[in-house]
């Protein structure tokens, strides 16, 4: 037997020992994607917690991160073990959101021995959960034009000015946040990326209201907020670098969601053919709509095995997302945007409603996350903004 | 076939324009909305309407009306459409007078299609059923005649345009036939508040009023029935291909507004410290709409002429309102999709408009029939 | 009766006495699009040059342009009933091409009295064809980049440079050309449109084979050809403004041209699909091809309805194409692509043949049909060049 | 499931590209087709390409071949697609060869494989008949055991892949069932010499060359039927799908290489004194090219490696072809079209090579079954 089939064996005996029976098979029905932790986290379901706090104390909730910082220090290969027999259980994963995907990665890059100490264990543990100040309203594409500024005064940055766009801002702890530093340099050199706590006077979080009827996104006001020199990460006005290496790493966890959202998108879409439709086996009778699932169900397929390949890609090339990843964001948001839109026309006008009687929640969800579904193309870095970036630097294309 | 307008049509553009444009901005829409205003729309307007002859535009002069063709009236349903106005011409002035004005009694007409053209009367065609899809004779709803010659109707119909507040509903009910069998259906007119009517409003995404009708042993008689009974498909056919046409009118309209909207942002918004219309992958698309949009307003034009030829086959009208529903279904999403996202994070949002237009799009493509099954009946109508 | 009736009444019979019944029903089977004059057609089947003959000799030819120039003198409604009426006997067109189509309408907006007196009577006797020297190697989109040289030289313009994708150019007889003849000027500002006799030592053409196998397009090369500076239209150096206008005319044209080849287009598929899928009658059997040519088939329809709209527009505003006409171009050409590529796909493996045997004559059309029409795209102004138009001269979009 | 290549397939990719960039230019294509060259392809470059062993890559090791996998020819075919190489891969490589070696005796095994692996003898799969489409089961010749015990066959086959110049002809043939009926399907071994068969070349827009086969009476005993007769359905169907699977590396190949020479002219050719790929509605269309093209390429390599899999079932590397085809096929005529708009002018002459892989697109397209065949297809593997 070999070493990682020993360690699968481990992991599957421990596995089934600690998962708490209760989440099992419940993989993505609570909160979008899982358990995102933090401070405001406190009243989530004890099973929840517990699972988050005996994966964390092995440092499983980053397999692959160092041990030094709370880490798993597992290899790529036993980090896959890890991930295949949790879902082999059925169980979802234990802490997900911004902090795992996207500010603790960089950090590990990025950060100072201090830095890593300070943030990262949080992060694994899930006691801090963080939100990513980037856009502003004069900003969206055009990122570098960002607004916010930061003056060092008595020894803090002092903040002020907008950010939007702001994911869950209303239910995070910390945020990593663009700011400008030196509003004399060119755009992209006055940029400072540094991280600084939420919970201070300085600071208003409003939602804003999406046509869907959630509001998972927040307009954050600083006005005078503060945050520590030492929570500078990399060079002061040299944060656009650290920006960019971040935008990648969202990019590919985007794709990595909408593989999640995506997966079985054949077999809701059949069974709602088959419900609504009539057809409860077999070839479903209406050719277009039968070719219309399989062009669907076919993208499907095809956009995974891309993810996996990127994904061996990458590892290949030793660990970072490249250029590419402007791919699967491109083709994994408008894959699930098709999906929506054609359970939408499956269900017909039974996918109209946007409140009872008369229509069942299922129903009632179709068309709400069809409308949810129309921002994937936009969040996250416009469609037309990836395209750019597979145009200039995986064609190289000139300006 | 003159496929510009006349000039009476221009002038009738020009003011229905500017009556919207004063009358009905988009905070209405929202109001109405955010109220949860128990009507829906307003009846001062939809009376305003009737003082311009809109509401009985269609209706024959003997009975008040102005009787004049679906071309004019297509003027004023595309500058409705432009302001997402929720008042009732889909229900009553385009469905439920038609059906009166061809297949009712001379009481039935004196009794409504003069209340109708004066914005007094609101009507509504309680036909879809839950599950019916698109399919046009789709109908459970059952009318028994008794041993005492009265009818007996029994059924639940969902999604019926205007129900919660219309004088009277027209009802569809089969006395014979297998479930999708054109024949055997019957048209009743029912009082909304006649025993056994129950009708509970919903909700829809687009906001646009609609109501759950049920009826429980509703009893009328020979005299509720507008024309014979089991007859109903031969009067229900040409009057949803013209309701069809002018839904098309009030969905061009939209989509035009909805374009000149984005077309409007991509000028005004800066990135990159330009205007996002200086770039070339947004110009072309927005270009592409408009070749969209400049297809379909022919259409619509020519299908509203194709109502008014008193030569024209009702097979051609249908076929027309098929060319043109399907057009529309498919342009309108297509504007609407684009236009959030040349929006961009601003279009998600509850406070641009954009998305209200998104919201309508899809809702009307699932009116009166979806783009692929007016596709198959074009095909159909067309011999292959 | 009114007297368009009576007009009716008048050309019906006069046509039934002179339209060679030898071409009725022919509609469209010589040539493309029908009879193109010129010198070099006396070899002309004996009916189509009568045909000509008859119908020039009323004008009717051009039965909108001034009697004083040869034309018809007729009403737009009365050039209506003559079309109409042609049309009722199936009888092609008595002659068509740039001459009518584009320069034609060119010098009686642009010419001088002399160049109407000069160039006009030939156009409309079908005497002189011409062609079109405007696009060179390196000034395809970019048109007012163009280098052919012309220089006064002892009261003659002596003309050095190339061009390329001239249609016809090896049938034609004369060229409306533009030439650059102030190389210090702002691109637009030195170009001149003139024309010349292509019958001259100073001029080589070569037809450029295409990937359909046919060559309508060649190469112009001018090795100090000579024009008369009385063939200048318009002034020296204001050669962009009539070259623009004539680029309305002739994309409006290519609209009508498309209308030609695309009406039809349903009863082709459909006969196709009966012959190849095997559905002699009724419903088409495989739902996913019958809604392929349904779409098609409605295309065709809203684009013929909207040929008609815009040319009712075009009456009301006084006759002259505007900048919409970029839609017609695209429309129609893109519909017949798509036409194109239908048949192809109907008829299968059939449709692959280059030459017999194996292969019907009908079959062998079908491939080489579809390699030309992706041109359809490109010549006449690129559907690139075309959206641009639309977004600047329609939208008002910021360059 | 490794979905990136091995080094070893990494290293074969770079001596094959380095193979058909030295020896077989797309000039060496225009040059056989102007010259209406008898063979149509390179005798001597197949007998280098023989010599590194990849006629023989699929051919087992007893019959002198190399015993690999789908994944590593699909290396070599990539590259021949790059180069629209027109050698016998598919005729005889991918069908005929691999017929025998699944069906085949010991006898024919002997006397073909260590041939074919040796690049000496071609073969070609005479199966299609005109008006079959793609329908596997569509054939009408026959084949009729006399009272001698004798089989005679009688048919006529069309674009028959290579078979104006193969050594021996494979022909399916019916002997019981009815015209689409997968049972009482024969495979015979023909020499293209043997009296009753008259072979006929045929001229492609892509100008690959193929052939009509005719068949009068054709006596074949027992010994010439490759698998028990009446059974043959059963192994053409795999074999069927592994050709597809390389066809569809050959046309990722094509349409990769296509896309390449699309993007180097968009660098190079200048308007309105800049490069035209400097223009954003250009550069978003190439873009959109690069993600199919990346799509494709998953799809293609995750196809070979399940045919590689002896654990997978049929049904799967079926399904598998079939998401493969259906892509490859929309994907290479995509690219080959924007290519072609993309060139503008030039794109269209025949001097420029972008219309040799637009032709090849479409011919590739219709072969082994077309998207909507494969996706019809792959629906009903799934279950759906």
């Amino acid at each position: 037997m070999t070493d990682l089939e020993t360690f699968r064996l481990q992991t599957r005996a421990w596995l089934e020992d600690h998962a708490p029976a209760s989440l099992r098979d419940a993989a993505e029905s609570r909160g979008p994607g899982g358990f995102w932790g933090g401070r405001r986290a406190k009243d989530a379901p004890a099973d929840e917690r517990r699972w988050l706090e005996v994966m964390a104390e092995r440092g499983w909730t980053a397999p692959t991160w160092p041990k030094a910082y709370g880490g798993g220090g597992l290899s790529a290969a036993e980090a896959r073990v890890v991930d295949e027999e949790r879902r082999r259980l059925q169980m979802p994963p234990p802490l997900v959101g911004f902090g795992l995907k996207m500010i603790g990665p960089t950090l590990l890059r990025f950060g100072t021995e201090a830095q890593k100490q300070e943030h990262i264990p949080k992060i694994v543990r899930g006691e801090i959960r963080w939100c990513q100040g980037y856009s502003e309203p004069g900003s969206g594409s055009d990122l570098a034009s960002l607004q916010t500024r930061a003056v060092l005064e008595e020894g803090e940055y002092v903040i002020n000015g907008q950010k939007v766009w702001t994911s869950y801002a209303d239910q995070s702890d910390w945020i990593f946040c663009l700011v400008r530093t030196d509003p004399a340099a060119k755009k992209q050199a006055g940029i400072t990326f540094i991280l600084f706590d939420m919970d201070q006077p300085g600071i208003t979080v409003r939602p804003i209201p999406l046509i869907s009827g959630a509001s998972p996104f927040c307009e954050v006001f600083f006005e005078n907020a503060r945050a520590r020199p030492e929570n500078v990460i990399h060079e002061v006005n040299a944060g656009w670098t650290v920006a960019k290496a971040l935008l990648q790493h969202e990019r590919a966890w985007i794709g990595e969601l909408f593989a999640g959202s995506v997966a079985g998108a054949r077999e809701e879409l059949v069974g709602l053919a088959r419900e609504y439709l009539g057809a409860p086996e077999g070839p479903i009778p209406d050719a277009l709509t039968r070719d219309a699932i399989t062009r669907v169900a076919m993208e499907e397929d095809a956009f995974l095995l891309t993810l996996e390949r990127a994904a061996q890609l990458t590892r290949a090339a030793g660990g970072r997302p490249g250029p590419e990843s402007s791919v699967l964001k491109t083709a994994g948001t408008e894959l699930n945007q098709e999906r929506c839109a054609l359970a939408v026309q499956l269900a017909g006008p039974q996918a109209l409603g946007w409140e009872g009687p008369g229509f069942t929640d299922r129903e009632l969800t179709l068309a709400r996350t069809w409308l949810r579904s129309r921002g994937n193309t936009i969040e996250g870095g416009t469609t037309e903004i990836q395209l750019n970036i597979i145009a200039k630097h995986v064609l190289g294309l000139p300006d | 076939m003159q496929l510009i307008r006349s000039e009476t049509e221009a002038m009738l553009a020009t003011s229905a324009r500017k009556f919207f444009t004063v009358n009905s901005p988009l905070e209405r829409v929202r109001a109405l909305r955010d109220a949860r205003d128990e009507t829906g729309f307003s009846r001062e307007l939809w009376a305003q309407m009737a003082e311009l002859g809109w509401t009985g535009m269609l209706v024959p002069e003997e009975h008040e009306g102005m009787g004049m063709g679906m071309s004019e009236l297509c003027v004023v349903l595309e500058e409705a459409g432009r302001a997402l106005a929720p008042e009732p011409f889909l229900s009553t002035v385009l469905l439920s007078a038609q059906l009166i004005a061809r297949a009712g009694t001379d009481e039935q007409k004196d009794r409504w299609l003069a209340s109708v053209a004066r914005g007094e009367a609101t009507l509504a065609l309680a036909h879809h059923e839950r599950g019916a899809r698109h399919a046009r004779a789709r109908v459970e709803t059952t009318a028994a005649r008794g041993e005492d010659g009265r009818w007996r109707v029994s059924g639940r119909k969902a999604q019926v345009e205007d129900g919660h507040v219309a004088d009277a509903l027209l009802v569809t009910a089969r006395s014979a036939g297998a479930v999708d069998d054109p024949g055997g259906l019957c048209l009743f007119l029912v009082d909304r508040e006649a025993p056994g009517v129950s009708v509970t409003r919903q909700r829809r995404v687009d906001e646009r009023n609609i109501a759950i009708v049920e009826l429980r042993d509703v009893e009328l008689g020979d005299d509720a029935l507008v024309g014979p009974a089991g007859a109903a498909a031969s009067a229900l056919e040409p009057v949803l291909d013209r309701a069809t046409i002018g839904l098309c009118a009030e969905m061009l309209g939209s989509m035009t507004r909805a374009f000149e909207d984005t077309v409007a942002y991509l000028k005004e918004r800066k990135q990159f410290g330009v205007p996002i219309g200086t770039f070339q992958a947004l110009k072309h698309r927005a270009a592409r709409l408009f070749m969209g949009l400049t297809l379909a307003r022919s259409v619509v034009m020519a299908a509203a002429r194709a109502a008014d030829d008193d030569d024209a086959s009702a097979e051609h009208v249908a076929a027309m309102a098929s060319l043109c529903k399907a057009r529309c279904s498919d342009c309108f999403l297509h504007v609407a999709n684009e236009g959030v996202q040349l929006f961009g994070g601003v279009g998600m949002t509850d406070e641009y408009d954009i998305g209200l237009f998104l919201k309508r799009a899809r809702v009307a493509e699932q009116t009166l029939g979806d783009a692929a099954w007016h596709r198959d009946r074009w095909a159909r109508l067309i011999g292959f």
